[in-house]
């Protein structure tokens, strides 16, 4: 019984906890856009003032069935992939649903975000959209390639498939996976790039060619909607890799709320240090064709992804 | 200066004969929500609004200049929540930078209707007000209220960036008072208004109801 | 299935990737633009009709409106139209501010085409960087003429004004800021391997029919062809100053930022000399009474260096106090319909606001 | 004033083939008189033989005097630096041109805009009818007997407050009964 009470309140928890910190990474990496560029910029919180704002907007437009079921159904996907990526390691609240197989679980539901967004645009008509989409879909077939073999290495070399035990093996071995196998780490990192959307691999909603794609025709609370799943999916993304690469949080053996919260500050350490990497990249970098977009991932970063395996095969003993 | 100028400025009667009303009193309905219960609500919606604004990136003239000087390292509007939409459905404010020729105008009122409420039009230089040095030319308009509610007019041409900041701050002023916004006003008045455009826009295309 | 299909784009009138208000009408076969269209006519104010009501002197406050990024060249290709008509004298020292504020006009309009060649690339930087910068030129200006855009300074005759005190000091600091920062510039767009892949090779204008084609300015040296209207047909104290003109081979868009890169350093070495060499005396030869004032009859073809390229003003008289007719060519007119239409099929869309921007491509200069 | 060497022999050369005036205006200005039905043929030949294969400029004005138009052509040699501007004129009544966009590709646009703007016709001329004006029914507005004026009073309505060059001060204040601070009232007209 406790058990499900821990889980139920866990998952409420969880849910605020991403939502505050992406909407505030959000506000945060325009705050350091601005510095970069010799500005003073809007406040960290501005993001949740676009929020709120947008939510008020009096009139929205619906552009038919999947239009408005777009936003919604990002919104699921970022709540159903975030209670399957345990937060902290050891804690009763923020371990989430963890189960056997949740890695390839995971691989398919990120995806589904972005199929939601691309069946809503579709429907809006746009040419700009639909441009847009098809190449978020070709990027995405450029990113998801290294971003798998990283992930295939781990599971190869760890034999398991569950992020829970992946941490488990971090914390009781003290190595952190981007030591034990640094080509998956490569390889998943390029790989991030392409995931957060920033420079130069915004192109989905590259300004200057497609107004902003997908997203031209909502507006209102579809746009808020959408930026808190989109909030909420940087927060998801950032916990997978700290959780995978770097050692995960929450390590430690203070107990109670106090060794929550030092897990937390940990947690909020390593994202934010992994997060800067895909914003400071996208501060100096111009944009890349789409084409151009998909022969970067497939050049380097599928290399690394390859070693990653080979490696993993090496370390198993499978190899040699 | 009894003679006449070089230039020859129409007498008033001239004018007056062109003359109409002006553009209509909106009336705060639909716009400040008198129940008191609501007052802590609008109040909080209307710090968010005013701290958040989408401005359209659709420079309409010449006025489009002094925007990117705006935006940037020295005037940094993006202190005041100001940032660009890409498209109307996004925005919040759109920005008449100028002078509106009438083939812009058609393309300025749709983009204007598709914008979704509340929405904000801020007119940018002197010729917006009462058409500038463009007074007698045969393809600007003279009078932008005339075909679109406008909520703050920035003077001068060029207006500098401090007085565009300081048209922010008059409009950021006017959302918190909940006196800016004239979109339902807009759609009050659609006759007047489109009575107005009508005369302007003379191969009329657009869609019979306003159901953006 | 979406590649396949033949889609129509509009690009503007209203888009954040258009260079001001026009439209280009694109026929899009998967990411390949096969038709490209353009549409012009959102900014025209009918200026030639009004400046045939206005008196010489009016037509000052309209002429500098032509195109905005860059306004000074406009006024100084009327201002020596009419010099021409009328056979007025320029003192020395009027020649040498000229070459200072329209080499000022350069450099300001090359920040901004930095902030556009990157920002239509994604790279918002450099765009804040520079036009951020840019406001030290124009306080130079506001210094000068009161005003940080449209100057209406360089009249018939000489210029409005004298320079104010410690104006010469100020310029030289600003130009070694300026120095400063273009280093910072370079490295950041010139250096990034990812705008020299998106760069090199597109947008193609052919050596061969380069002049044919009407292209004019940095694109047209960016084929390698050396042609500039400083110093085929030298105005103002360009003979007197030492500069180079930079050509590139390739004619790509690459070639032509290589070739804006060089001629911004150009133009702070042209500021600096003119500076140093500036003659004392009188700066304007006074006009008669502006109402009154009128121009013999004739007509006069006069071209000038601007940075999108040479404009050219046909400035016809009647003998009376007004202008019969003033023509403008600018360079946009040939580079943003007929040449663009030539370029843009077979071009990516993520292109085609890049090319736009290193086109210079100037709506209100087609249309006036 | 002598020594216009170049200018001199193409102008020269010109006169040799075609039945024109012209003068040397200036430094590498040469001003040229010819016929309508000769316009295309003298810049093909200035083009193919004489090498000026920039078209510079096409301009258009408006002799309403004479009724006429005038339309000048200005073609610029790259390797002599030399320009030509070749003037033609044609009735009012009778506006048609040669259309010389198989020379040069960007007449086109120019024909265009006279099109328009003046109403002289090119026979085939390939383009849409519209170039810079949208549902265009006057006469084509840079004639000079299209009063622009007057076609802005009629069409668009202007706010009242500038019908004479008043105190612009004075008037904000009686509209709205702003206070005139005391640093500008010394300005004041009166």
């Amino acid at each position: 019984m406790n058990d499900i009470i821990f889980k139920i309140g866990g998952a409420f928890l969880t849910a605020i906890l991403a939502f505050t910190v992406g909407m505030f990474y959000a506000g945060l990496r325009r705050k350091i856009t601005a510095r970069v560029q010799n500005r003073v910029g809007p406040p960290i919180y501005q993001n949740f003032l676009d929020l709120l704002k947008l939510q008020s907007k009096r009139t929205n437009v619906a552009h038919g069935f999947m239009g408005h079921m777009a936003p919604i159904w990002i919104i699921i996907a970022a709540m159903t992939v975030l209670m399957f990526i345990p937060i902290l390691q050891n804690n009763l609240w923020f371990e989430n649903l963890t189960l056997k197989g949740d890695l390839i679980f995971l691989l398919y539901m990120m995806v589904f975000g972005s199929l939601g967004m691309a069946l809503g645009a579709g429907q809006t008509g746009n040419p700009n959209s639909a441009i847009g989409v098809s190449r978020g879909l070709s990027q995405m077939v450029g990113f998801e390639i290294p971003f798998v073999m990283a992930l295939v290495a781990l599971m190869l070399q760890f034999k398991t498939t569950s992020i829970a035990d992946l941490m488990h093996f971090q914390f009781t071995s003290g190595h952190w996976i981007i030591l034990e196998n640094p080509f998956a780490f490569l390889a998943a990192l390029l790989s991030s790039l392409g995931m957060f959307r920033y420079s130069p691999f915004d192109i989905v909603g590259a300004p200057a060619e497609l107004a902003s794609g997908p997203m031209s025709e909502f507006g209102g609370k579809y746009l808020g909607t959408m930026m808190t799943g989109g909030a909420v999916f940087a927060f998801i993304k950032l916990v997978l890799f700290v959780d995978l690469f770097l050692g995960g949080a929450g390590n430690n053996s203070v107990e109670g709320i106090m060794g929550t919260g030092l897990g937390l500050l940990e947690l909020l350490l390593k994202t934010f240090l992994f997060y800067m990497i895909p914003v400071f990249v996208g501060l100096v970098s111009p944009r890349y064709r789409t084409e151009q977009a998909i022969q970067f991932f497939w050049k380097w970063p599928s290399v690394f992804g390859i070693l990653a395996i080979l490696w993993a095969l090496y370390k198993n003993g499978t190899l040699l | 200066m009894s003679e006449k100028n070089t230039i020859g400025i129409p007498t008033v009667e001239e004018i007056k004969q062109a003359q109409i009303d002006f553009s209509p009193r909106c009336t705060a309905a639909g716009r400040v929500n008198d129940k008191e219960t609501q007052k802590m609500v609008d109040y909080i919606l209307n710090f968010a609004r005013k701290h958040s604004l989408f401005v359209l990136a659709y420079g309409t003239g010449c006025g489009a200049i002094e925007i990117p000087a705006t935006m940037t390292s020295r005037y940094d509007a993006e202190r005041f929540g100001i940032r660009g939409a890409a498209t109307p459905r996004q925005a919040d404010i759109l920005m008449i930078t100028g002078y509106l020729s009438t083939k812009t105008l058609k393309r300025v009122i749709r983009v204007y209707e598709q914008m979704q409420d509340p929405k904000y039009v801020i007119a940018f230089g002197s010729c917006t007000i009462n058409g500038g040095m463009y007074f007698d030319s045969y393809n600007t308009i003279k009078a932008l209220d005339r075909y679109l509610p406008v909520d703050v007019y920035i003077a001068g041409c060029m207006p500098r960036p401090e007085s565009v900041i300081r048209g922010f701050v008059k409009l950021q002023e006017l959302i918190q008072k909940g006196n800016a916004g004239n979109g339902e006003c807009y759609r009050e008045n659609l006759d007047w208004y489109r009575e107005n455009q009508q005369k302007v826009i003379k191969n009329w295309d657009f869609p019979e109801n306003y159901n953006w | 299935m979406i590649r396949e299909q033949e889609t129509t784009l509009y690009l503007g009138p209203q888009h954040p990737g258009i260079t001001g208000n026009m439209m280009v009408k694109l026929k899009v076969k998967g990411d390949t633009v096969i038709k490209a269209e353009t549409h012009v006519g959102y900014l025209h104010r009918a200026f030639e009709k009004l400046i045939e009501n206005r008196n010489w002197l009016q037509s000052f406050t309209l002429l500098c409106r032509f195109c905005v990024p860059e306004p000074d060249p406009m006024e100084l290709t009327y201002a020596r139209a009419v010099e021409q008509l009328e056979g007025r004298e320029v003192p020395e020292r009027a020649k040498y501010i000229r070459t200072i504020v329209s080499e000022l006009a350069r450099i300001q309009s090359f920040l901004l085409w930095y902030g556009g060649q990157s920002g239509s690339s994604g790279l918002y930087t450099l765009g804040q960087w520079s036009v951020g910068d840019r406001n030290y030129i124009l306080d130079l200006f506001e210094d000068l003429t009161g005003a940080r855009i449209y100057h209406m300074y360089m009249w018939p005759g000489g210029v409005r004004r004298d320079l104010p005190e410690g104006w010469i000091d100020k310029a030289y600091k600003t130009m070694d800021y300026l120095e400063k920062r273009l280093t910072d510039y370079n490295q950041l767009l010139f250096d990034n391997a990812i705008f020299q892949k998106r760069a090199q090779g597109v947008g193609i204008i052919p050596k061969d029919k380069a002049i044919e084609w009407g292209v004019v300015g940095a694109p047209l040296r960016g084929t390698g062809i050396k042609h500039d209207v400083r110093i085929d047909e030298p105005y103002e104290a360009y003979d007197q100053l030492k500069f180079v003109v930079p050509t590139y081979e390739g004619g790509d868009v690459w070639a032509r930022a290589l070739v804006r890169r060089d001629e911004i350093k150009q133009s702070i070495s042209i500021i600096r000399q003119a500076l140093d060499k500036l003659p004392g005396g009188s700066y304007y030869n006074r006009i008669p009474n502006p109402m009154k004032w009128t121009v013999p009859a004739g007509e006069a073809w006069v071209k000038t260096e601007s940075v999108r390229g040479e404009i050219g003003f046909y400035v016809v008289s009647d003998g009376s106090n007004k202008p019969r007719r003033v023509h403008l060519k600018g360079a946009a007119y040939a580079h943003g319909v007929s040449v663009l239409e030539k370029i843009l099929p077979g071009q990516n869309i993520a292109d085609v606001s890049f090319i736009l921007n290193s086109l210079g491509v100037c709506p209100p200069e087609i249309e006036r | 004033m002598s020594n216009f060497k170049k200018e001199t022999k193409i102008l020269k050369s010109l006169k040799d083939v075609f039945e024109i005036k012209g003068s040397v205006k200036s430094d590498k200005r040469i001003s040229i008189k010819a016929d309508k039905k000769n316009v295309s043929s003298i810049l093909l030949f200035l083009k193919n033989q004489k090498g000026f294969i920039h078209l510079n400029h096409i301009s258009c004005v408006d002799w309403i005097e004479q009724n006429e138009f005038e339309l000048v052509y200005i073609v610029w040699n790259p390797k002599t630096r030399l320009t030509v501007m070749v003037h033609t004129r044609i009735k009012r009544d009778e506006p048609v041109m040669e259309n010389i966009d198989t020379i040069w590709d960007q007449a086109n646009t120019y024909e265009r805009e006279f099109r328009e703007m003046f109403g002289i016709e090119f026979p085939g001329l390939i383009g849409a009818k519209e170039f810079i004006l949208e549902d265009w029914d006057n006469i084509p507005p840079m004639r000079k007997d299209f009063n622009s004026q007057q076609y802005a009073i009629d069409t668009f309505s202007t706010r009242p407050g500038r019908e004479n060059a008043q105190n612009v001060r004075e008037a904000i204040q009686k509209r709205s009964g702003e206070e005139i601070p005391d640093f500008a009232k010394k300005y004041s007209r009166d």
